[in-house]
């Protein structure tokens, strides 16, 4: 598949902006940078990471590319298609090709549909397939996630979360779409059941030629399932590389830190690991500190940082990097 | 023996629900020496937040009962402590820190406020002696400025530092026993680190033991002396943390394991995965709770619940199969 | 904080305003010349006086010009005296009290003051206390009869419990009494000898040093009391026992536990302030409340205070009236709910500091 | 030790692992070892919770007990006291003196026929005035019996419609948000601001004129004022809907907006509501009450329980003679409006959100 470098998707300098109202009459004061300036592309039959902290944008981009937010600025390419110019009707149907899996599998099922309703809806949203069709194609979606097809007339609350997130894996990929986002889809799963579903993740992927853009904030597991990765930072990208280029050689002091943040299960390692702990917390994305988004937690910031916003830059091939000292 | 702190024998607590009684803890038994770091690991609901909750007998009575078992603190019983004298135990010998920074402080207090009660309480310090220890506490565990920040009011803090001010009121009556009740699972991994970083380096200071409750084995990996894995209200495993990572022998054990990706892998590996999911405890469990999902399962497991054995030095299994061999035992 | 008083001062001028324009956006439903008919003193006689009157009120025109008719009045072009207008304080003349509303206002709204001041005290400290021990015994007897209470209160309309409470304690025992005072405490109160202070009876006796009036006035009002507090106790008594409930299952209630804290300072200092922010905002619903039960008690115990008033007055149909005690409450209830909100401030950091 | 050194023990720990490694068996069991019945499954887990938690506890049982009883009453008010004259709501009068009778007075006019049951329970051949008369002699068990229908009809008229004014505005307000949210949002704080029961009196008092004196204008008054706290309850509860993943996950689906608002949306957030207001009837009925009791709204002699004892105000000095007057109508009242809050408070319990996911 790394031969296959056909562009599926490609973020241009993405932002979104949420208002900030204050004040006696309300009026806007300001504007939370969520996202502030994002620019990356996913080919055909790859699967990139995104990782980041919490508010550092990395679900509000993914919610940004598939139009749940509407992006401030900024182009998103869905292979051809410009997406930021359609409308609700013309994105609707962009939606056959690109889908979404959500965190909680507790909140994204509606409680009050059975697994049948649940999972056959993009189809009757579509007008794919309507009464039998319909019950034969869930089934078959069901076996794909490993879930008895049995199941298709009970209720979402009747199952755990594992058993939930696969059921949501199943509606995702009912119109066989080409390209998923996975917005943190195994964080709010048990350690045992998280590999389950990430082995699930990669079943699909061989068997359906899925592109997955996968968010999450756990490093080992983003690097063990992605082909790339991005750092996301407080509204930008801070690094992007290969998985194991971005591992063995981080560029970026935020990755370095990040890296050496990671709880490995082994004590050994700790003998001998050299730990870079950062200072401080994450600024407010209301607020961000000028020049370098990461000035302020820096080991080896100085005053150029704080003055001049570095160029999100490409070291070696493939490599990019958004820091003067790289 | 003469240096252990705490020794818990056959702990049971259970909890009643509309749904019907649950069995969170069903025989658990452990013990903890002088300035060790315990870790206690495993998925939710197996029972380790619980286990350590009733040691204090701070799990909400009702809907939870403790049944069974002895908790001796420095030979005395906890369980048996009328609830004047597990007051005086808590937060002045064995100190508490919760999961969620967030919602563990009181919102409408100051952090000075909430800082100097178990000092007045436990240290019986005059206002001027609780004030320069308050700002010399919260100075400890790295927050800048602490005279002022004394004033302020939890909102005013981050999660990372509301879970320092958290540390800060745990140690304030240099107890012997810290139990962290997965004090880092609400924070970002830079945080986490932090966190973890300031705890080590308090132990070392402060010599106090520690029981680390957590989910995730890397954390434990890195902070525990010894660790326990916790499966459907059981220790199901119990070593020292080399031999626990070296050689798991439950099959539990080696299925957590085995199911995190490796950091240092270069090429892709497929994750070992453990099937099934964790038991909802509604009855308590008459064989081994991890039959169903075990690999090693024999006929024996469906019947006989294994009770901890030793393996090796300091290392117990609670297991009928061998996981070398695969045969019984 | 400022900006947050001031956003809620702002808001008065333009509540006061939705307030009246709904008030009299209701009498569009009578033709101009039944409406002409309110904004006088006698009722008209003939058409000639019917058209001035509409004329005059621009009753014939479209809703703003009577609106603000209403609002500024009309100065006559020759006296330069001016009539009506709300904004001046003529609230127009009531037919069914026979003086003019803003008289009724003035001499009975002491009265009601005072039942409500008797009324909130009590009504608050036993409520709250009772609530907190509900939720600290839950489920022990003190609780089931907390909330046995609390329903049965809730279910009692306060008229059938204002008249059986008068059959018990008037009829049939002649303890208390209805009305405001006895005959001859009433010739001692208008003698140029008492002094009114506050027009707060109860308390003008003691700084007069008529302890019989005192207790004369004490017993005129007990029962008005009584019927006023018991609904709201069993109101607030379910609303604190949830709202503690609810407080003593978050974790900064086990965090003072894991501090060894005594089970009173876990409940009275970290539990209960928390659990009280809810009341704070119940306080203001329940001065909604009071206003709708002084109507009822009053009338029923034949108090003169302005629920009376109010009550009279629509049993009479004369519309005037009633629409000024509603501006008049109107008002009242925007600036309690004014203070309710800069209490919770004040009380909550997290509003406070934002 | 070197990192080769560390991933080479590791190896050596998965060789032990001889177990085939993770593949995903198919999952044949459903996570929940309860028995689901066939009413969960179609009430949905939340709502089946409401329900049950309603009929579990022994005040709530009372409550519906209460509740069917008048209900029973209310149906079969001609079989307990058969109407007189043209409008079976007009309560009869044995003459007009102003003084009520006692209870077992004999009934001289305007008699009712006179019921089957009526002779096994009383042992008597003619009517009485069981309960005695009021002033006017209205007779006081005819007025509580039919007013068991005003009461039923009154609290259903008026919770019908602010209910659906209610969830008409409220979904308004919530769907198109921003400004119309707002405006819509501040005219209901404004509705709020002012006190029910002195605005239903108002409006009454300006209806009457028009509409002439008869249960309309009550009615009417009632509703203008009662709808606000259901707007809310709604447009909050479709709010909090609307943000709920599952909302997001259909968008992402292609579901189109309609689909979603009726599918997605409402289903989740008006159960609430409903239930709430069917509760609410006791409340309707109360203030109904009260307003008759003020003397405004029906005519004289209209069977409705505040009338009856509206007729009390006048007989104060000497109610310790004349206590059946307040005591009957009132213990009816008390107990009506007692059902429906016994049923209230226990809905109360299970709706708090604090009790919510807990099952």
């Amino acid at each position: 598949m790394q031969n296959d470098n056909e562009v599926l998707i490609r973020v241009e300098d993405l932002k979104v902006h949420f208002p900030i109202y204050r004040g006696v009459i309300r009026r806007q004061v300001g504007a939370v940078k969520a996202v502030d300036g994002v620019s990356f592309s996913v080919k055909k039959g790859e699967t990139v990471g995104l990782v980041g902290e919490s508010g550092c944008g990395k679900t509000t981009t993914g919610r940004a590319i598939i139009k749940l937010y509407e992006p401030t600025a900024g182009k998103v390419f869905f292979k051809d298609t410009e997406l930021t110019s359609l409308n609700n009707e013309e994105m609707r149907h962009m939606r056959k090709d690109m889908q979404m899996i959500f965190q909680d599998p507790y909140a994204s099922l509606n409680p009050r549909m059975t697994l049948r309703d649940i999972v056959g809806e993009p189809l009757l949203a579509f007008g794919l397939a309507s009464g039998k069709e319909i019950d034969e194609r869930v089934a078959e979606l069901l076996k794909m996630v490993r879930l008895s097809p049995d199941f298709m007339l009970r209720y979402p609350h009747e199952f755990s979360g594992g058993q939930r997130q696969r059921i949501g894996i199943a509606r995702s990929i009912a119109m066989n779409p080409s390209f998923v986002i996975c917005d943190e889809p195994i964080s709010a799963l048990d350690v045992s059941i998280q590999a389950q579903i990430i082995n699930l993740f990669e079943d699909l992927q061989r068997d359906l030629n899925l592109t997955y853009l996968f968010i999450a904030h756990d490093l080992s597991m983003v690097r063990h399932i992605s082909d790339r990765v991005a750092v996301m930072y407080l509204g930008i990208i801070a690094e992007m590389a290969d998985r194991n280029e971005i591992y063995n050689n981080p560029l970026h002091p935020y990755t370095k830190a990040l890296l050496s943040a990671i709880p490995v299960a082994d004590p050994v390692y700790y003998e001998t690991r050299k730990r870079i702990v950062l200072e401080g917390d994450v600024p407010s994305p209301a607020n961000p500190p000028s020049g370098c988004r990461f000035r302020t937690r820096c080991p080896i910031a100085d005053a150029h940082c704080a003055e001049e916003r570095p160029e999100f830059r490409e070291i070696t091939s493939g490599h990019f990097v958004a820091c003067f000292k790289a | 023996m003469a240096n252990e702190l705490l020794n818990v024998q056959g702990l049971e607590t259970r909890f009643k629900t509309p749904e019907g009684l649950i069995h969170a803890v069903n025989g658990v038994s452990f013990h903890l020496k002088e300035g060790e770091t315990l870790g206690v690991v495993g998925e939710s609901g197996c029972g380790k937040s619980v286990s350590m909750l009733s040691v204090l007998k701070l799990v909400p009575m009702p809907p939870g009962e403790i049944v069974a078992g002895t908790a001796e603190f420095k030979g005395k019983d906890l369980l048996k402590m009328t609830n004047e004298e597990i007051r005086q135990v808590r937060g002045g010998q064995i100190a508490m820190v919760f999961q969620d920074p967030m919602t563990s402080l009181n919102p409408v207090m100051t952090i000075g406020k909430q800082l100097e009660e178990p000092l007045m309480l436990h240290l019986g310090l005059t206002k001027a002696q609780v004030r320069s220890r308050s700002i010399e506490l919260l100075e400890q565990v790295g927050i800048p400025r602490a005279a002022e920040r004394l004033k302020d009011y939890p909102h005013q803090y981050s999660g990372g530092m509301r879970q320092r001010v958290m540390i800060a009121m745990a140690l304030s009556c240099n107890p012997q026993i810290l139990i962290a009740d997965e004090p880092t699972t609400a924070l970002d991994v830079t945080i986490q680190a932090q966190i973890v970083e300031l705890v080590i380096k308090l132990r070392e200071q402060l010599g106090m033991a520690i029981v680390w409750i957590t989910h995730d084995l890397g954390v434990v990996a890195s902070i525990a002396h010894r660790v326990a894995v916790m499966y459907g209200g059981f220790i199901i495993e119990e070593a020292n943390v080399k031999d626990l990572y070296k050689s798991p022998s439950h099959p539990y054990t080696i299925g957590l394991l085995g199911s995190l990706p490796q950091i240092q892998a270069q090429t892709r590996q497929r994750l070992y995965s453990i099937d099934g999911m964790p038991p909802v405890l509604y009855k308590k469990p008459q064989a081994c709770p991890f039959a169903p999902r075990c690999k090693w399962v024999l006929e024996r497991c469906w019947h006989e619940n294994p009770r901890l054995e030793p393996v090796g030095e300091g290392h117990r299994v609670a297991c009928w199969a061998d996981t070398k061999s695969g045969s019984e035992r | 904080m400022t900006n947050y008083i001031i956003r809620r001062l702002l808001l008065v001028p333009v509540i006061l305003f939705g307030v009246s324009v709904i008030i009299m956006g209701m009498l569009q439903l009578l033709g101009p010349i039944e409406r002409s008919a309110l904004y006088v003193k006698d009722f008209p006689k003939n058409d000639r006086q019917v058209d001035g009157i509409i004329k005059k009120y621009a009753l014939d025109r479209p809703f703003h010009e009577q609106y603000w008719r209403w609002l500024t009045g009309v100065k006559d072009p020759v006296t330069g005296h001016r009539e009506g207008g709300v904004l001046y304080g003529d609230f127009g003349y009531s037919r069914s009290a026979s003086q003019p509303v803003i008289d009724i206002i003035r001499t009975r709204f002491p009265n009601t003051v005072e039942l409500a001041l008797w009324t909130v005290v009590p009504m608050l400290s036993i409520g709250i206390w009772l609530g907190i021990k509900a939720a600290v015994y839950q489920n022990t007897w003190v609780d089931q009869l907390a909330r046995m209470f609390s329903i049965v209160g809730t279910s009692f309309p306060t008229f059938v419990f204002g008249l059986l409470v008068l059959i018990l304690f008037y009829a049939k025992l002649g303890w208390f009494m209805p009305g405001k005072m006895s005959d001859w405490a009433n010739q001692v109160v208008r003698s140029p000898q008492f002094v009114n202070y506050t027009k707060l009876l109860t308390i003008d006796s003691l700084l007069n040093g008529r302890f019989d009036i005192f207790w004369d006035a004490l017993r005129h009002m007990i029962l008005p009391i009584l019927t006023l507090s018991y609904i709201n106790w069993a109101t607030y008594v379910r609303v604190m026992r949830s709202s503690m409930l609810e407080t003593l299952r978050m974790d900064y209630v086990t965090t003072a536990r894991a501090k060894g804290l005594t089970e009173g300072v876990v409940i009275n200092q970290h539990a209960r302030p928390n659990a009280m922010l809810p009341i704070v905002t119940m306080a203001g619903m329940s001065v909604v409340g009071l206003l709708g039960g002084v109507i009822i008690t009053e009338t029923v115990f034949n108090y003169p205070g302005i629920g009376k008033a109010t009550a009279d007055a629509a049993a009479n149909l004369d519309v005037v009236t009633t629409i000024g005690m509603a501006i008049f409450s109107g008002f009242i209830l925007i600036i309690s709910n004014l203070i309710v909100d800069v209490m919770y401030a004040v009380i909550d950091p997290r509003v406070r500091l934002s | 030790m070197t990192e080769d050194k560390i991933i080479a023990d590791q190896e050596v720990n998965r060789e032990s692992m001889e177990a085939p490694s993770g593949d995903n068996f198919m999952l044949e069991e459903a996570h929940s070892d309860r028995k689901i019945t066939r009413l969960e499954r179609w009430l949905g887990p939340e709502n089946y919770r409401i329900l049950r938690g309603l009929v579990k506890t022994p005040a709530s049982i009372i409550g519906f007990i209460l509740v069917f009883i008048f209900l029973m009453v209310a149906i079969f008010a001609p079989v307990i006291i058969p109407p007189v004259g043209r409008d079976p709501y007009k309560m009869p009068r044995d003459g007009f003196s102003g003084e009520p009778k006692p209870m077992g007075a004999e009934w001289k006019r305007n008699k009712p026929e006179i019921p089957f049951w009526y002779k096994a329970v009383t042992g008597k051949d003619k009517w009485v005035h069981i309960l005695g008369t009021a002033q006017g002699q209205y007779d006081i068990f005819y007025g509580i019996i039919w007013g068991t229908r005003t009461a039923f009809k009154t609290g259903f008229i008026v919770v019908v419609a602010t209910v659906l004014i209610g969830v008409i505005v409220g979904s308004i307000a919530a769907y198109y948000g921003g400004l119309t949210d707002n405006i819509i949002m501040r005219f209901v704080d404004i509705f709020m601001t002012l006190p029910y029961i002195m605005m239903a009196l108002i409006l009454t008092s300006v209806l009457t004129p028009v509409l002439g004196k008869s249960i309309l204008p009550p009615l009417i008054a009632m509703i203008s004022f009662g709808w606000m706290g259901y707007a809310r309850i709604i447009r909050s509860d479709i709010l909090s809907i609307k943000e709920r993943d599952f909302v997001l996950a259909a968008k992402v689906s292609g579901v189109k907006n309609s689909r979603i608002l009726f599918k997605h949306i409402l289903p989740n957030a008006i159960f609430p509501t409903l239930v709430l207001a069917s509760l609410g009837i006791g409340d309707v009925v109360l203030s109904f009450a009260a307003l008759s009791f003020l003397g405004i709204g029906t005519q004289e002699g209209y069977a409705d329980w505040g009338q009856i004892l509206s007729f009390a105000r006048n007989w104060i000095t000497s109610l310790d003679r004349y206590w059946y007057i307040v005591v009957w109508p009132g213990l009816t009242l008390v107990l009506f409006v007692m059902g429906w809050n016994l049923i209230g408070d226990a809905m109360r319990d299970v709706l708090d959100p604090r009790m919510r996911g807990k099952s």
